[in-house]
């Protein structure tokens, strides 16, 4: 009997949502576990770092590698995975584009530290004392990963062979992905395993949105009774969906809430922010720069709303000074 | 409403005329009027010929102490209106000539900021108060007395701000929302010799003349002017001019003392027995 | 077969060329640096420097080596690609290129006009050219789309120049709609008695070509009437007239003016606007004897019956031809023309904001449109010099320049008013034996026997005093001063001041736009230079040409003139419309956009971005479409497309990408 | 330290019927202004997406210059507000990622205004100047330097496994 495909699955900065996204194949996992052997799976397996480093080079079929890139412990996993495997699979919006971690690019590691073992209110700690990445007690040296400037997407840090959308991506594409990898029925390197059209296209409101947006305002969706059958946009709700990559089948819209962009954009754009605001902002109803400024300030986090899932990925990456 | 008061070395002196009349209808108008706190020169002198930077800095002085408050400043002096205004422009269009400025009133603990405003009574009187609120306050009308309004030069030039540089009308208005008659002529903003007449007093007296006469020949029983110099330019010399152009024997009076006599005012509270040529006939029975 | 050179690596092989321009580029950077420079960049398989790109050798350069070095792009830094571009894409195409595989690179209008430092200017060209190598590479073939051009013509505005396009257009056969705001067309020169510097009777040489619009079967005379909305493109226009009631039918009124006569008011004593006020009108009336249509018309303001509805009608019970229609209403008609002439003069300087010469405080002070109507002998005096008082003026001042260069109004030079002064003070002098004064800045005289009439005032005793009036008053000092108007001037020729004392002044009031020039030019869609006339689209090379094309101006709308250059301007209009009109078709710009069909998921945010409506939604495939024809290629939908589903032809993402990138890159 | 004075680099967007026409008009005019604008032509600012500017600074501008007509005079009647509405968003974000004031700027000057070219393009210089150089370029390989190192010690150590295999 030939050797099952060898796959791996590992985390980096990742709330776990993306493993939980692999469980979430419910019984069709055992088919996938069925037809491989799973190397790595830190969330599920107790693995170590020695056993993947004695494999052979390329040994590993697939390595999904879910989560941002922060410290260097994480790079290091990743250039280990990289070597180790024939293909790296960049999992989920993290991976793909820094994702939620990367909001923290519009903050300086220093500041983040700050907050965090001095500033926060929840914390204790009169000496101020800080985590050293070394430290040497009774003959013992301990280390921590470095925690780095910024937040990073995994093809900052290594070569990806392909990208799986989403927060987390959904149980089909995984299928989808996994099959292909499997049958070998691969599309070009550098491919985002997902449908290269707007969401629009996959969702139940697209009909009544309307031909002339002509946006007076912007509402936040706690503000608002939101209409469940009418377009996000039609009721002034900013939703990321005309910019952003199809292949959920437009889940949030279907729960009732806009878009937030977890798929990031079409392969058509470099900027996924600059290029919702070009689009949706083209259609305020106001002219004058005092009406404009007006309806601009129902948006009070451009960065947080354009950028939710990609600020590290963003032509500017991260915040300048 | 309320306002500063830039009085300016004439509304003190020769001008007190002025002062009394202008404060007076200002009080009986309701309108809060607050002498500026240790005000200086307004440079209208000829130190801006002698040092430029050193006059600016003197009028200076004067719009960083009004900064202090919002309110805006009422410089009832033509030249006073004008030197203040000229350093508010000045300062903004050179910024070098605004950091000397601004680091010499600093050293002297004062901070020079833009915004204020520095206004005629002429223009607040029709701006801001209104004709039809003269109109209303109006008790002993000026009916039948015919008047040559006298601008001068400095309140329409070279900033026309609040009225037409070559045929302003505010005064115009003014007399004749307080019933009287402005006679129509040519003369309003022609040069009343004033910076002549102790230099040239030929010349000066000529042109003083120029005017009066021409008024008087237009049917005019009184001139009325908003300016402090030429009041007294022309109100002064009359007797000067007799033995050589004729003696034109026309009183010469601040548009706030007819305003104030218009709204019932005593004539002493307004300071018109301080002129040289006595108005009494010209206003007989007010 | 071309060698394939190996240093294109894979990448179209480029031609770089740029221009000496004589000394305009060469002279501020240096071109051989640049063309070494651009040698070496990526793709760039000849290099060439010449001094004039755009002779035709130069241009024959490009297209032999097309041939030669197997060129599958061309660059051409030189001057402005809005002068120039036309010419190297011709230039290509001659080649064997596609046209639209060239680039311009802007650096003489740019760059080297605009710098005086050889280094950073050279440094800037170097930058721009590896810019437009690197865009160059993703230019595509395009081809130009054809729209048959409607052979119909609009002339908007009845003044001469527009009668001159108008009967030129009518002539060669074309059909013609000519809109005029006023009753009558003939414009300011239906005002003149006579013109300068012939003195030949205005009425004279204006109505028979006023008669000839009105009688041509090719022209549609629409008086009365203004131009309300103007849609589609060169080619293809489509028109919304307004037609202002006049109250009578204009078919069936024959001008017999026998209504005025009957009108309930025994006299006329209304503002009479085409005597600018100095004579008096009735509710009906007709501009002047020859206005053209010859119909009367009924002002709403002052008739009895439309402002109250109890009238006798008078006017109309006499009318044997039933004319009258008191029920008109303003009625909107569309038209449909291929191109359009735009000939909507000028206006005259507001004499009232010279405070200084009194206009509208003395009487005896005119304007000179006023003085033109006066010496009219159909004006409201037959001719007579009178003055508002009923007197003959002793003398007269005409005071040039009013509203012309000028820095508190206007800092033009109005262009005829010396002429028309000099016209106006023989006609005085001639009307009434006055003496007259001229007071100017400067004599110009510059058109052909201009010079020679101003020599012969000066032989006719006109006084001529150099010197810009600094006031009018009546301001008395001498006793013969008294009564009268003084002029007081400094005379810089006699360097003295002058008091000069006159019974009329006449202000030779300047050009200005009309008053709704900027209204006038968004409706079609034009630019207006700074001081307010039309903007022509070359002022040399294209100056009856806008911006739009199809759409041309001429006359006094783009710039103050006298009537020859008027009607020179007028012909060329005409002509360039006939051009148009010619060809049959017109090519339009390829720099359309396109909607990639399998990538538009249909959230419709470019649809309402459109002005012309040229994105659609198509509800049966539920992606957008955009309907070439209709697109002006303006890229805004394509800057929008969430998805970067929509490509701009010339000004792709990719074009404009590597652009940026070209120009930072180093 | 460097001696090289600081020459801002300025990236403008210039629409074609309006300020390219005033940039040509003030090349006519033979008006003077400083080198350091790159212009590239566009028909109409409305076809200026918020990811040219934002890719002009990532590819190393100082500064972005983005020019159409007066509102209201827009070759394609109102492309120029579409322009306006996005650009204001995107100064907005521009603001919140640490951009300076001064480094993106929006002018309307029209075809007839080729000196307001040359004032504008001035005073932009000026103030980017001031501001000094943004240089993303450098510092993404700034930012960067700190996973190249980790990147330099995994092969190292791997030349040394190699080695020691040899």
């Amino acid at each position: 009997m030939p050797d099952k495909p060898k796959v791996a699955f590992y985390w980096c900065a990742s709330c776990g949502g993306c493993e939980e996204a692999v469980v979430d194949l419910a019984e069709d996992i055992l088919k996938v576990v069925e037809a491989v052997d799973i190397v790595l799976w830190p969330v599920a397996m107790d693995f170590k770092k020695e056993d993947i480093e004695a494999r052979a080079d390329k040994s590993i079929t697939v390595s999904f590698i879910n989560g941002a890139v922060r410290t260097s412990e994480q790079e290091e996993w990743a250039r280990l995975l990289r070597k180790k495997s024939a293909f790296v699979i960049s999992f989920g919006a993290c991976a793909n584009s820094g994702g939620i971690p990367a909001l923290a690019n519009q903050s300086a590691r220093e500041d983040i530290l700050k907050y965090v073992y001095e500033d926060c209110p929840s914390v204790e700690n009169p000496a101020k004392s800080r985590p050293a990445t070394a430290h040497a007690e009774e003959g013992r040296a301990l280390t921590l990963p470095e925690f780095r400037g910024m937040v990073r997407a995994l093809d900052e840090v290594i070569d990806v062979d392909y990208y799986l959308p989403g927060c987390p991506p959904t149980p089909k594409l995984i299928q989808e992905a996994v099959g292909a990898l499997l049958t070998g029925n691969l599309p070009p390197k550098g491919t985002v395993l997902s449908p290269d059209v707007a969401l629009c296209d996959q969702c139940k409101r697209k009909d009544s949105k309307p031909a002339d947006l002509s946006i007076k305002e912007f509402k936040r969706p706690h503000q608002v009774q939101i209409d469940p059958e009418k377009c996000m946009l039609a009721q002034g709700l900013l939703c990321m969906g005309p910019a952003t990559r199809a292949g959920c089948e437009a889940l949030c819209p279907g729960g009732n809430m806009p878009c937030t962009g977890c798929f990031g954009p079409t392969s058509k754009v470099r900027d996924h922010g600059a290029k919702f605001i070009s689009s949706v902002f083209s259609n305020l109803a106001a002219k004058e720069p005092g009406e404009i400024d007006a309806a601009l300030d129902g948006v009070p986090d451009p960065v947080g709303t354009f950028y939710r899932y990609g600020l590290a990925k963003s032509l500017l990456r991260r915040k300048i000074n | 409403m309320r306002y500063q008061y830039f009085p300016g070395c004439s509304l003190k002196g020769s001008g007190r005329a002025y002062e009394e009349s202008f404060l007076a209808v200002f009080r009986a108008l309701g309108v809060e009027v607050r002498e500026l706190e240790d005000w200086n020169c307004c440079g209208a002198t000829a130190y801006m010929s002698v040092d430029e930077t050193k006059s600016y800095a003197l009028a200076g002085r004067n719009l960083a102490i009004a900064a202090r408050d919002r309110a805006d400043v009422m410089a009832p002096c033509s030249a006073c209106y004008l030197v203040l205004n000229k350093t508010m422009r000045g300062l903004g269009e050179n910024p070098e000539l605004k950091r000397k400025v601004t680091g010499a009133l600093k050293a002297g603990g004062l901070d020079y900021r833009e915004g204020v405003k520095v206004r005629h009574p002429l223009d607040v009187l029709v701006n801001d108060i209104g004709l039809d609120e003269i109109r209303k306050r109006v008790k002993k009308p000026l009916s039948g007395l015919k008047l040559a309004s006298y601008y001068g030069c400095q309140i329409v030039r070279p900033f026309a701000t609040f009225d037409d540089q070559d045929d302003p009308v505010t005064m115009d208005r003014l007399m004749q929302a307080c019933g009287a008659e402005c006679v129509d002529w040519p003369l309003k903003t022609h040069c009343c010799g004033g910076s002549l007449t102790g230099t040239l007093p030929d010349a000066g007296l000529r042109l003083a003349y120029i005017i009066l006469n021409e008024a008087k020949k237009r049917g005019a029983a009184a001139l009325v002017t908003p300016c402090p110099l030429c009041q007294f330019n022309l109100d002064a010399y009359q007797g000067q001019m007799a033995g050589k152009f004729g003696r034109p024997n026309m009183p010469v009076l601040y548009f706030t003392q007819l305003i104030g006599l218009a709204m019932g005012l005593d004539a002493d509270e307004l300071g018109i027995g301080r002129g040289i040529i006595p108005a009494q006939a010209a206003l007989a029975g007010r | 077969m071309p060698k394939k050179d190996h240093k294109t690596n894979g990448l179209p092989r480029v031609g770089f060329y740029i221009c000496h321009c004589g000394s305009n580029i060469a002279g501020t950077i240096d071109v051989a640096a640049v063309r070494e420079y651009a040698a070496g960049l990526p793709g760039v398989a000849v290099a060439r420097d010449y001094k004039y790109m755009c002779s035709d050798p130069g241009q024959e350069l490009i297209a032999s080596d097309i041939e030669k070095y197997g060129l599958e792009r061309i660059v051409v830094s030189a001057c402005s690609p809005n002068l120039h571009e036309e010419t190297f894409r011709k230039a290509a195409a001659k080649g064997g290129l596609n046209p639209f595989r060239v680039q311009m690179v802007n650096i003489r209008e740019h760059a080297s006009w605009v710098h005086t430092d050889r280094a950073s200017a050279t440094e800037k060209a170097k930058d721009l050219a590896r810019a437009a190598v690197a865009r160059v590479v993703h230019h595509r073939a395009l081809e130009r789309k054809r729209v048959p051009v409607d052979p119909n013509v609009l002339v908007v505005g009845g003044g001469i120049a527009g009668i001159h396009a108008a009967l030129t257009l009518a002539n060669a056969g074309k059909k013609v709609t000519l809109v005029e705001k006023e009753a009558t067309i003939g414009g300011h020169m239906a005002l003149f008695d006579k013109t300068f510097p012939t003195l030949d009777c205005a009425a004279c040489i204006l109505t028979p070509k006023m008669s000839a619009v009105k009688a041509h079967p090719n022209i549609r005379l629409w008086t009365w009437s203004e131009v309300e909305k103007v849609e589609g493109y060169v080619g293809n226009y489509k028109v919304t007239v307004k037609r202002k009631p006049r109250y009578v039918n204009e078919d069936l009124c024959v001008g017999c003016m026998e209504c005025i006569d009957a009108c309930v008011y025994k006299e006329p004593k209304f503002h009479d606007k085409f005597n600018q006020g100095l004579g008096k009108r009735k509710p009906v009336y007709i501009d002047f004897p020859q206005a053209t249509p010859k119909v009367v018309l009924v002002d709403p303001e002052t008739c009895l019956q439309l402002k109250t509805g109890k009238c006798q009608k008078k006017c109309a019970s006499v009318c044997d031809r039933n004319a009258f229609d008191f029920g008109q209403k303003e009625r909107s008609e569309e038209i449909q023309v291929g191109s359009i002439v735009l000939a909507t003069g000028f206006r005259t300087y507001d004499a009232k904001k010279d405070k200084q010469y009194g206009y509208g405080r003395y009487p005896g002070v005119y304007t000179a449109l006023e003085v033109e109507r006066l010496v009219n002998a159909s004006g409201p005096t037959s001719g007579e010099i009178k003055l508002r008082d009923g007197r003959e003026p002793k003398a007269v001042g005409i005071i040039h320049c009013v509203g012309s260069r000028d820095e508190k109004s206007n800092k033009w030079c109005s262009r005829v008013c010396c002429m028309y002064s000099l016209k106006l003070a023989h006609l005085i002098k001639e009307h009434s034996g006055a003496e007259v004064y001229n007071f100017y800045i400067d004599m110009r005289a510059p058109g052909k026997a201009y010079e020679e009439f101003y020599d012969k005032l000066l032989g006719e005793g006109v006084h001529f005093v150099r010197g810009r009036v600094a006031e009018v008053t009546d301001w008395a000092v001498s006793p013969e001063e008294e009564g009268k108007l003084v002029m007081r001037v400094e005379d810089t020729l006699a360097g003295i001041v002058r008091r000069i004392p006159v019974d009329m002044v006449v202000l030779s009031t300047g050009l200005e736009p009309q008053a709704d020039a900027q209204e006038v030019r968004r409706r079609f869609n034009i630019g207006c230079g700074s001081e307010g006339f039309f903007q022509e689209r070359h002022p040399k090379l294209a100056p009856v040409n806008t911006f739009t094309d199809g759409v041309y101006i001429a006359g006094a709308c783009q710039g103050p003139r006298d009537i020859p250059d008027t009607v020179a301007q007028a012909g060329a209009a005409a002509a360039e419309a006939l051009a148009l009109i010619d060809a049959g078709h017109v090519e339009l710009e390829p720099n359309t956009s396109a909607v990639a069909e399998a990538e538009c998921s249909g959230c419709k945010t470019c649809v309402p971005l459109c002005p012309y409506g040229a994105v659609s939604f198509d509800e049966a495939k539920r992606k957008a479409a955009i309907n070439e024809v209709l697109c002006k290629g303006c890229g805004v939908c394509a800057a929008a497309c969430p998805s970067g589903s929509i490509t701009q032809n010339l000004f792709g993402d990719d074009e404009i990408f590597s652009e940026i990138e070209g120009v930072l890159a180093k | 330290m460097s001696t090289v004075k600081f020459e801002p680099k300025i990236v403008a967007f210039f629409c074609n019927w309006c300020t390219y026409t005033a940039a040509d008009l003030a090349g006519v005019s033979r008006l003077k202004y400083a080198p350091n604008v790159r212009v590239i032509r566009v028909m109409c600012s409305g076809r200026v997406d918020p990811q040219f500017v934002v890719e002009a600074f990532a590819k190393g501008a100082d500064g972005v210059l983005l020019g159409g007509c007066h509102p209201g005079d827009c070759h394609y009647a109102e492309g120029n507000y579409k322009t306006l509405r996005r650009m204001k968003m995107l100064e907005r974000m521009l603001k919140a990622m640490g951009v300076e004031d001064g480094r993106f700027r929006l002018e309307w000057i029209s075809g007839a205004e080729g000196d307001k070219v040359r004032s504008v393009v001035n005073e932009m210089t000026e103030k980017v100047r001031s501001l000094g150089p943004l240089d993303l370029p450098g510092k993404f390989r700034e930012w960067d330097k700190e996973i190249e190192e980790l990147e330099a010690r995994v092969k190292a150590s791997e030349a040394e496994e190699e080695k020691i295999h040899a």
